[in-house]
């Protein structure tokens, strides 16, 4: 079994208006250290036990699915779970 | 498993545990004598929640029957999912209010959408397709962060389901008070159409017929959601508060057309309902109960989405976007199919059986057997005692309020931006009122429009209630919500038709509040009487209290209303220079509860505004008479703010301007709260004409293409000029501004 | 003239589209299902608002995935008029058939209001019946409106005339103000005003009514001109 | 400077709507190993250098504005990066 992290993030050159709100609450919450916030989602997702590359997989189902190459960029991290 | 965790009956008793349940001691010792038994900790829980104040009304039950429920064209009275009323044509209109306060108070957003949800649910397992949506909000004074938190949450939760679901959200009221600061209050109402022949009902007919579920898989959100809604909240609360439901809007859309056609299109369905509160539990009881019969669940076959679920657990989940369904033995997969289309599993998990027991299986166990009567229909009815608060005798012998005003014109500026009577266009530009393309007038007017396609008819909705004046006096407050309600339709060119209430009030358990709940439901009854707007259905939220304190009495009132012909829509907007523009009612200085000695005073006292129901009554009838002849061109109540206020709602909102002349104490005429009353423009050729329907109505100036608002005192002596654009930022700008500074 | 009303799980303007053109214009239209793989029948196909699958992980991510999209994509290579309102125009984005993509409004919130939008290019076959320059109402509803492209494209849009409707006022932050954008071809076009939602002065606007007249006139004439 | 990753994903207990829906899309591409999908949040803050404890910084900024404890548990990664 595998449980894979998948991070999907804007890409630089575009504008956040989520991370842009947020730092906006956290200057207002006087914490005016942070200087820049970008928000993007995380995905956990469980494999199940087979006969596949599961790099491949995962590439497959980000560029496909799990984030929008116009805008988003992605990461991911694999963890291999050994069964109970 | 975890059963082996539960306590035993013995401990239940000894232990007292089912006080933490929301049982009292009295109410286990009648279960044990109506079971004959020790109830287990499954069976404890089961009733628990339906003896719950949220499912079994006994604390409100004696005042429900105060009101009016018959009416000629009444098809579906208060008691299943939702009331329907006959508009024509074999179809008829289907609505009902409830509320979702306190899981809004914990998890704003979620609390919202749920409640958007439910009630949507509770409308489409009649039968009927949902057509509009409307909400009656209440949150504390919009300054601290956590109400401002609560107040675009909310909005923002509510918008979320209804505009992802496709019901447009038409209409709705917002107030601001500190009473509702730690416990806002949150009322969605859903509206739907039917054709007779489609009307469903909530039972579970024919021995041997399959119990299905269809929807959402069952999780263990929301246990005990209906004890939860039936304690006052506390500082504790935070603690013992139930795991979140999150709503679904999508799954809930596929629900709702899988059932819609599966009940236009297949006969094999005997029953449905939808699983609100108390979910499995009161869904199945009720059905059974209602049919006369019982029921026997595998639980073993209920979807789960969490593992090792015990049978309590999956019995009292209050997970959304579920249905129960009844399907004829043998013809299960014919119901199964539609749900197929649709990507939603429908599995029977029991029958309908002749014993009238609810029968529940658990790796092959019998976890509970209990008598449906005993769980839907016995549960006890109490008789709460009643005494007059202290504060409504001192108010009833108050000196009238009388406002100081240095300027009349800063005065209407000042209350056009309390943000009670600010535009609400914050709130409603984030709803998507429009989706479904038959909403003839957007929020922002008295009442919300919505033709009926194919037909030249129309729906006129509202929600209403000024808590103000039910907490002065409920008797004459609840009159008072009843008829507002009302003339917001006629505005609209609608014949009233019928009410659904939700009652929301403090802890019944103290006289005083019950007293407010009694009185309140008199002066409702009587207003429903006259109007002949009979309550077809509604909910009770007792328990809205935060650390002992109470808020106003508000019974929120939802009223639809017919329009006959597209051409009676009316709205409140002025409409061409040089129409005349007509006053209908006395104005009287009336300030008790009023908008200005809430702005003056920081409190309100006194005596509620008075209502004679039968002036009432006449006047919304020749305003009707009026427009139904076409002979008005727009038409507004006067509402919180008086005159002046209803005025400048009528200029802002159309292109013109206009010049008035008021006669009378300035301060009264202007601001007073007096009841009853209309500003209604007339085309000069139909002036004549209009004065001998309206009798009453005294014409106080006429609609200039200068826009802005000019009103004058006697003998030509100016109380207000304002421009348009110094209206505008009083009034749509307050509530903007407010969520954005900083405390 | 024949319309396909694509309809999605989570689709919500379908039957405001089905009778903008069966009511509205007089046409014929059929709804069609997600799971459909015929699209030869009709001449001209609409994807509808909403909520498709949820809106879930992105707009129109998931949608475009179904089944009928393979049909949708054959009728764009072939010419016919494919129109995409709000959330179809989402899913149009997402399945590569127009450029760019979208991101929540600058507001972050959800916007429901009647909107000015200028037409800027009279010349497609989905506005031959406007003025260029004219502004005209059309109403818009989305928490998602706010498009993005990179410099490149977005020169290319407007070297090809490609930008269809712009803001007036822009509502949602989106990238030059523009409201709705055409294939190269000129015959795929996706807006996030709703066109459907304006063909009846008694709901406040008729001006979107135009926008389907083009379509059928567009469509007679190079029928008439082929056969 | 720090660059700070916050993880922000649902409770347990919590239904997922957006991780079913994933899921059922990934099932229809034929992705049948995946057997769970739950969807979070991922941010990503920069904060400049000054005089205070990082920790106590996020946490309160994860319990006030970044996360919603009432239905969310949230993790962090912490990375000082040394100016250039
Ligand atoms: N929560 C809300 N949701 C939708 N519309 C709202 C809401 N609050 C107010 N509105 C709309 O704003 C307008 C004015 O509301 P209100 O001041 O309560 O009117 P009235 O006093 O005539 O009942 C109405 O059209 C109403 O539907
Ligand atoms: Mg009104």
């Amino acid at each position: 079994m595998y449980k894979v992290k998948v991070f999907v993030t804007l890409k630089e050159s575009v504008l956040d208006p989520q991370g842009t709100a947020v730092m906006g609450s956290l200057h207002k919450m006087s914490h005016t250290q942070v200087s820049d916030v970008r928000i993007g989602k995380y995905l956990e997702l469980t494999f199940e036990e087979g006969d596949y590359d599961i790099d491949e997989k995962v590439n497959e189902m980000c560029t496909k699915l799990l984030s929008n190459p116009v805008i988003e960029d992605y990461t991911y991290e694999v963890e291999e779970v050994v069964g109970q | 498993m975890l059963s082996h965790l539960e306590p035993t009956d013995i401990q239940i008793k000894e232990q007292r545990l089912y006080r933490e349940m929301g049982l009292s001691d009295s109410e286990f010792e009648l279960i044990q004598s109506i079971i004959g038994r020790l109830p287990n900790w499954t069976e404890t829980g089961l009733f628990s929640v339906m003896w719950s104040e949220h499912c079994s009304y006994k604390n409100s039950k004696p005042v429900l029957r105060k009101f009016p429920v018959d009416g000629k064209h009444v098809l579906q009275g208060p008691g299943e999912g939702a009331g329907i009323v006959d508009i024509g044509d074999g179809q008829a209109v289907v609505f009902k209010i409830e509320s979702h306060n306190h899981p809004s108070a914990i998890e704003p957003y979620q609390g919202a959408a749920t409640g958007v949800g439910g009630i949507i649910r509770d409308v489409f397992s009649m039968g009927a397709r949902p057509i509009a949506l409307l909400n009656s909000l209440r949150f504390g004074e919009l300054e601290s962060e956590r109400v401002k938190y609560l107040f675009e949450q909310v909005v923002a939760g509510i918008a979320g389901y209804g505009n992802c679901i496709g019901i447009p959200t038409v209409g709705g009221e917002v107030q601001f008070d500190a009473s509702y600061e730690g416990n806002p209050l949150v009322n969605a109402m859903c509206v739907g159409l039917i054709d007779h022949k489609d009307i469903k009902k909530g039972q579970a007919h024919g021995i041997g017929n399959s119990v299905m579920y269809v929807g959402a898989k069952t999780g263990r959100d929301g246990i005990h959601g209906a004890t939860f809604a039936s304690e006052e909240l506390t500082d504790a609360s935070e603690e013992k508060r139930p795991a979140v439901q999150v709503g679904d809007p999508f799954m809930e859309k596929l629900l709702m057309e899988a059932c819609l056609e599966v009940i236009q299109g297949c006969d094999a369905l005997v029953g449905i309902q939808d699983m609100g509160a108390a979910g499995l539990t009161s869904s199945s009881a009720e059905m059974a109960s209602k049919a006369g019969v019982g029921i026997e669940m595998n639980l073993d076959l209920v979807p789960q989405r969490e593992k090792d679920m015990t049978a309590y657990e999956m019995m009292l989940s209050e997970s959304q976007e579920r249905m129960l369904l009844v399907v004829e033995k043998g013809r299960e997969h014919e119901a199964a199919a539609y749900f197929e289309k649709w990507d939603l599993d429908a599995v029977t998990i029991g029958s309908v059986i002749e014993e009238k027991v609810l029968r529940l299986l658990h790796h092959g166990d019998v976890v509970a057997e209990l008598p449906v009567d005993a769980l839907a229909e016995d549960a006890p009815v109490y008789n709460k005692p009643s005494s007059e608060p202290a504060y409504y005798s001192e108010f009833q012998s108050e000196a009238p309020f009388v406002p100081a005003l240095d300027s009349f014109k800063e005065t209407l500026l000042q209350l056009l931006s309390q943000p009670t009577i600010a535009s609400k266009e914050w709130v409603f530009s984030q709803y998507d009122y429009m989706v479904r393309t038959n909403t003839a007038v957007a929020p922002g007017s008295d009442a919300a429009v919505v033709r009926i396609r194919g037909t030249e008819k129309a729906l006129a909705m509202t929600t209403d209630c000024n808590s103000r004046y039910l907490y002065l006096d409920p008797e004459v407050g609840g009159k008072i919500a009843v008829a507002e309600a009302a003339r917001n339709l006629v505005c609209s060119g609608a014949k009233p038709l019928a009410v659904t209430d939700c009652l929301n009030f403090g802890n019944p358990e103290k006289p005083e509040i019950f007293w407010q709940l009694e009185k309140a439901a008199d002066g409702m009854s009587a207003a429903c009487r006259q109007l002949e707007t009979p309550v077809i259905g509604g909910n009770v939220s007792l328990y809205n209290e935060t650390n002992g304190v109470a808020v106003y009495p508000t019974p929120v009132i939802g009223m639809v209303g017919l329009i006959e012909n597209l051409e009676h829509i009316t709205t409140q907007q002025f409409k061409n220079a040089g129409d005349l523009i007509y006053l209908a009612g006395e104005s009287k200085p009336e300030f008790g509860g009023s908008e200005l000695q809430k702005m003056q005073t920081g409190r309100i006292s006194g005596k509620a505004p008075e209502l004679d129901l039968d002036v009432e009554w006449k006047r919304q009838a020749q305003l009707l008479e009026a427009i139904q002849k076409g002979l008005v061109e727009s038409a507004h109540d006067v509402a919180e703010g008086g005159a002046a206020v209803a005025l400048a709602e009528c200029v802002m909102k159309g292109n013109v301007g206009a010049s008035v002349v008021l006669e009378g104490d300035e301060a009264g005429v202007l601001f007073g709260e007096s009841q009853s009353r209309f500003l209604i423009t007339v085309k000069p050729e139909h002036a004549e004409q209009f004065e001998k329907v309206m009798s009453d109505a005294v014409q106080i100036g006429f609609v200039r293409q200068e826009l802005g608002l000019a009103i004058d005192g006697p003998e030509g002596r100016e109380l207000v000029k304002c421009s348009h654009e110094e209206l505008e930022k009083a009034w749509r700008g307050a509530i903007p501004c407010l969520l954005t500074s900083k405390v | 003239m024949k319309f396909a009303v694509i309809v999605f799980p989570g689709s919500n303007c379908d039957t405001d589209m089905y009778h903008a053109v069966a009511d509205g214009l007089g046409m014929e239209a059929e709804y069609v299902w997600h799971t459909e793989s015929d699209l030869s029948r009709f001449d001209g196909i609409l994807l509808p608002g909403g909520f498709s699958y949820g809106d879930y992980l992105r707009t129109g991510a998931i949608a475009r995935f179904a089944n009928v999209m393979d049909e949708v994509v054959k009728a764009a290579n072939e010419g016919k008029p494919v129109l995409g309102v709000c959330n179809g125009f989402q899913i149009l984005l997402e399945a590569g058939l127009l450029p760019g993509a979208m991101r929540r409004n600058e507001s972050l919130k959800f916007i429901c209001q009647p909107e000015p939008l200028v037409v800027e290019n009279s010349g497609t076959m989905f506005t031959n019946g406007y003025e260029k320059g004219e502004i005209i109402t059309i109403p818009i509803a989305h928490g998602e409106g706010n498009y993005f492209c990179d410099e490149e494209t977005l020169q290319q849009l407007e070297e090809n005339k490609q930008i269809v409707f712009r803001y007036n006022n822009n509502p949602n932050g989106s990238v030059a103000d523009i409201a709705g954008i055409t294939n190269k071809a000129g015959n795929v076009l996706g807006m996030m005003p709703h066109p459907e939602r304006a063909v009846d002065e008694l709901l406040g606007s008729a001006d979107g009514l135009k926008l389907f007249q083009s379509i059928v006139k567009s469509w007679r004439e190079s029928h008439v001109i082929s056969s």
